[in-house]
């Protein structure tokens, strides 16, 4: 057991912090801590052309096998990449549902004419991807998928609707869970489709959040159409294709996203330490506490991430999602108690005119609800990791 | 001893829950502003000398739990714990201002209480200092607060409208309580009453947010569970599963137990007025807790829609956030309690 | 509405102070605080003594009607009396299972008859009860008993086994809910048996506890015998009037329940001041919690007791239950901390040999399990008070 | 980075779960420590020069987790802690004693830890003080304490079985957990470490504490989720119903993140020793409070069974409040971390 990168490493993070100094100034200096979780709606063209500023220089597919343009780095160099972004406060990604979430589907179920068509747009950062799974009524049920698509006439027609899509303004292109065949049921008949955005069939309406902002959409298919085959996997097997994205949402993109939430914490203490609330025993000791489990949230992404497959099969990222979660909607809650009073006052009249605090407060209501509710990732350690057996029906 | 509502006040309820579903609006121009002035509902608390209907605090908190229910946007809680003050006050501008509080032509209320090294200092007939975080401050002609005069607490009136008085709107995530920031500069004030009147006088105040939060409280409840009932996932009723159950026989016993507190502490303001001196600002604490706590969970329990700007929880829960930060705020509230309570010198 | 006792309770009060500040002293000195959860082996025969002194002087069915022997008092002066009582430091009382659950069974469904043989020895304090309902295969599932009786020669044969029966070593009689019918299930074929202890066919076995000591108990029934008549309400009937028992449960008894609580919490926080503790800023927060839980749980009590029929049906004890329960057990963990490194020092070397702190710290793990345990109130809160629907199967 | 464990460890393992669950008993003349000083288990951490298998903290850790699995009383953790820290010692009383704490004939262990005015003071061959709730102190031949010795914090060590030296055996609720009270009168002492030795000796001895605790806090969970598959109530396995997965799922989490930052600071006290300063001090109070939790539960969830003296719930919920109320406690640990986080000055 060594838990410490090695000297090789380390080099390798400096190269990366180098090239960060480097290249987030100029047109890109606006861009430090912008974007993320929250923060969506903000310098959306900066963002792009950043995307492709780290195409450029290839930063993305890190872990991506070289033999699909990818750099076959190890996990350690994926974990300090994403740890060095997050500490150097490069902006949110607008590129991460292609490059963390179809890419590695494609990797896994494209055919090899998918994969030289789709990659390298993902890895020079060219090709927007968002993400076409949940529906009104398919939340945390998404077996219960309506959205159908039809073969006809040589392509597909796609009629439904999809929600809570991020990116959905800037996307080129959506993945989409669809029923391909008429009257299955549940986990059956679904097919995951390739749907270019920019058509007549395709509609995307941003949902008002309770912060005034809006990052989730609401995407309408009224006879969308998608190529023969634009399909991932055989058709009828989406459910499978589904379940492979899902599983590799997470991993050594957790790392920088710790990092983040350090620098998080860190704001919250210097408010706390501006308004004396670090002196307050009650919010000393929530402090103490939050940043004790900022620490656990590292210990044990280090201990599972790299620990021999086997021995808690794939329910490493349901724990890591029922940590982090509720601890950011704490963090958050904390972020407005250390400034008591002052943090009912808004930024500004605008209903989205929040302070980072009250942003922070807000938002994070969501952290316990998308991607997976917290609910069902207990369901799902409960059931998958414990053993224990489910109930009828 | 007598532990329910009697009939009239039973009518009471259903009146003002008539009302604000049939009105809405929020401040001073609004139509349901209009009707709780057409109903003589601001006098509620004021003896008949000055117009008002001399009810008790528990008929106010009947009123109160119902606005909390709908989160009404108006000075109603300011303007009648303001006039219900006013109205045990010998002072001879209480009588002078008094109909025009019943009558809704005027608007007062108290300042955000807080530790006494916040509070305005000067003369009888003069103040300085900032009282900050006011709330309905936007709408007040009078302000009410607790100050320091020749290092006696006193409680002093001062108009919002003269000189020596500048006052700031301060925009807020609640936008169903507007703030105002109050700069007094030597600013014309009358004595209304001594530290006593002022520790009663906040008393009032934190037993009515009190009452205000729990009715706001069980609506989150009613309506999480309502919703519960009849979204579906997985094929059936979100309600049947047991997990959801359970948080929400939590969430039950929260609200009940803020419920029973809000109006132990709304009866003792008048029924038994030293021991409300506990009670009261323990029910502010406890009801801020149980309305954050059932507030955070309405958004968590609708998934996804509770998130949304259009559904109505997210004004619940930036309520429940501003009741706990306001008013004293959490620390000092329970510092009270633990005072009175011996638990702490 | 007005929450306080009016003057004639409060000179009711003052009667009850006087009675026992006189009664308490001699041979029942040494009985102040003895007794009670935890508590229950201790000074048997001088709280069995105790019980006849308050059958003597007519403390006992306060709110029976007259015409049964009580004294058809109000509820506020029930709540007085316990309330004085536990102020008073008088013990637990052994007697409480056939004052506060068999008699009002009795009342409700009891013959004529049967009132007239069974209540006098409740009112007098000389006859002790015991409640034969859990089973070890029926505990939070109360339907699922299977002690079964059989009407043969004139006389019901019991076998079976019952659990967790308090006082079951000083009881006289026990209630025990029994199939009747063969072959029925669940809550139909049950009955209400009255079934002497002092008999061959019945065996008590005290369970040695966490504590060290015993005050719960197995009782086995091997073709003990009850008298025909000796059934409440129809045989068959058995769960309706099972549910009648335990929904008095608890009641006025409440008030005098937390002014033991009160008691204890003067101990705890004397205990805190005396190490220190009181001045550490987290421990001196839970107990300023502690203490403000304890006000809540005394304005729920005011405002339930009293209220008005028909507005939360027979839910208010299932509330009241998951209150006190895990409070009190939390009042036992604080007991313990505010001590530190001497909370972990025994009396002394026998198992059974615990500080009070100790003991409430070990034994009120129990209150969140007997009496229907927190899981149990939250399905009844959840579907009987909420409405929330039942799932499958 | 190396995450796992070899096959080497793994087997350690397994040799130490086979051992416990055949061998039984408790202290010094026990078959289970007869076994544990014939594999050398006591000398794992200690080099070859003192016939110790020269391991490092992981495999002491692998050790302890299965104790603590186990809860086997047996004063394993205090003499394998007390050897290590000898084991980095020049002093030439380390080298006398060593031979004897790895064979298992001399048994040796530390000082409850705690804030410094409540350390020993002296000379640095005689000290006074009183050392209290000393875990394992009736087995001790040996105690290692930080002292005070003009003005500077030493590591030192002092033999109990000579004049200067008291001993009061104490009763505890723990019974896996003897402890006894030294009051040292000019007790004979040797000096074995300077300010920084005591300091990691402390930090070794609460990682230890964590990762022992994460491996009982493991074992509850596991028993109760075996209980909650088999028991059946209202016609099905307890662990069919939701409430109680989600419980069991929280508890899971608990589990996890306890058993990764106990591992974490095991491996860090060789591994790393200067992030030790944070995380073992982090563990252990992690890790308490985890175990705390789930042993508490672990009751809750046996239901009445879980409530008896036969059952072994209860020897880990007595097990899991003495390892929060010993070692230091939960306020004086916490602020080692705060401190050395820099959260607090």
């Amino acid at each position: 057991m060594d838990l410490r990168f090695d000297e090789a490493d380390e080099a390798f993070r400096r190269e990366v912090a180098c090239w960060l100094a480097t290249a987030l100034t100029g047109e890109f200096a606006e861009l430090v801590d912008a974007g993320g979780p929250g923060r969506e709606h903000e310098h959306l063209q900066a963002r792009k052309a950043w995307e492709r500023r780290l195409g450029r220089d290839g930063w993305i597919g890190l872990g991506w096998p070289e033999a699909d343009g990818g750099r076959g780095l190890s996990w350690e160099r994926q974990v300090i990449f994403h740890e060095e972004c997050a500490r150097a406060g490069a902006p949110g990604r607008v590129g991460h549902i292609g490059e963390q979430l179809l890419g590695p589907t494609l990797l896994m179920f494209g055919t090899a004419e998918q994969k030289a068509r789709f990659l390298p747009g993902i890895l020079d950062g060219t090709r927007l991807w968002c993400q076409g799974y949940s529906e009104p009524g398919a939340g945390s049920d998404l077996a219960a998928v309506r959205t159908r698509a039809e073969l006809r006439g040589g392509e597909w027609h796609v009629d439904g609707q999809k929600v809570w899509t991020s990116l959905a303004t800037e996307a080129d292109w959506c993945f989409v869970l669809a029923r391909t065949e008429p009257g299955s049921l549940r986990h059956r008949g679904l097919s995951c489709l390739l749907v270019p955005m920019d058509q007549p069939g395709v509609d995307v309406r941003p949902i008002v959040q309770l912060t005034g902002t809006s990052e989730f959409n609401e995407v309408f298919f009224d006879d969308a159409r998608a190529a023969r085959d634009d399909v991932v996997g055989a058709p009828g097997e989406g459910w499978k294709v589904a379940m492979g994205t899902l599983a590799v949402e997470r991993g050594v993109s957790t790392f920088g996203q710790q990092m983040g939430f350090a620098r998080e914490f860190e704001r919250v203490l210097a408010a706390a330490r501006a308004t004396g609330a670090a002196d307050d025993p009650v919010l000393a000791e929530r402090l103490l506490d939050s940043w004790m489990q900022l620490q656990v949230l590292r210990y044990t992404a280090v201990m599972t991430l790299g620990a021999p497959a086997g021995s808690t099969p794939g329910t490493e990222a349901n724990v890591a999602k029922l940590m982090w979660a509720p601890w950011h909607r704490r963090l958050g809650e904390l972020a407005v108690d250390v400034l008591g009073a002052a943090g009912t006052v808004a930024a500004g009249p605008g209903v989205d005119e929040l302070t980072p605090a009250q942003r922070l407060h807000l938002f994070t209501r969501a952290d316990t609800i998308y991607g997976g509710s917290d609910e069902v990732q207990r369901t799902v350690i409960a059931q998958r990791m414990l053993g224990l057996p489910r109930g009828p029906a | 001893m007598d532990v329910g509502f009697d009939a009239a006040q039973r009518d009471l309820r259903r009146t003002v829950r008539d009302l604000l579903d049939r009105e809405g609006g929020a401040g001073r121009g609004s139509p349901v502003w209009r009707r709780i002035r057409e109903l003589g509902l601001l006098g509620i608390t004021v003896g008949e000398r000055h117009g008002g209907a001399g009810a008790s605090s528990v008929e106010l908190g009947i009123v109160l739990a119902e606005l909390g229910r709908a989160l009404t946007a108006v000075p109603f809680l300011q303007t009648t714990v303001a006039a219900t003050v006013l109205d045990r006050s010998a002072a001879p501008v209480a009588a002078q201002v008094l109909p025009g509080l019943v009558a809704g032509d005027l608007v007062a209320g108290l300042a955000t209480p807080g530790p006494a090294s916040s509070l305005p200092v000067g003369t009888r007939s003069a103040l300085t200092g900032v009282l900050d975080n006011v709330v309905d401050g936007p709408h007040l002609d009078l302000l009410l607060t607790p100050a320091l005069v020749d290092g006696d607490t006193v409680l002093a009136a001062v108009r919002t409208d003269v000189a020596g008085v500048a006052r700031t709107t301060l925009p807020t995530v609640d936008r169903s309580r507007p703030q105002a920031r109050f700069v007094l500069d030597g600013a014309p004030a009358v004595v209304v009453g001594d530290a006593a009147a002022a520790a009663r006088a906040v008393d009032l105040l934190l037993a009515a947010v009190a009452v205000e939060s729990a009715g706001a409280a069980r609506h989150c409840l009613d309506a999480t569970v309502a919703h519960l009932r009849t979204r579906e996932q997985f094929g059936r009723p979100l309600g049947t599963f047991q997990a959801l159950q359970h948080r929400c026989a939590d969430l039950a016993v929260l609200v009940e137990s803020a419920w029973s507190t809000a109006w132990y502490a709304t009866w003792a303001v008048d029924g038994d007025p030293a021991t409300a001196a506990v009670s009261a600002p323990l029910a502010k604490a406890y009801c801020a807790d149980a309305f954050r706590a059932v507030a955070g969970e309405m958004i968590q329990l609708h998934g996804g829609i509770g998130f949304t700007w259009e559904h109505p929880a997210h004004r619940y829960f930036k309520r429940a956030t501003s009741t706990d930060l306001l008013f004293g705020g959490r620390a000092w509230v329970r510092s009270l309690v633990a005072r009175r309570a011996g638990l702490r010198p």
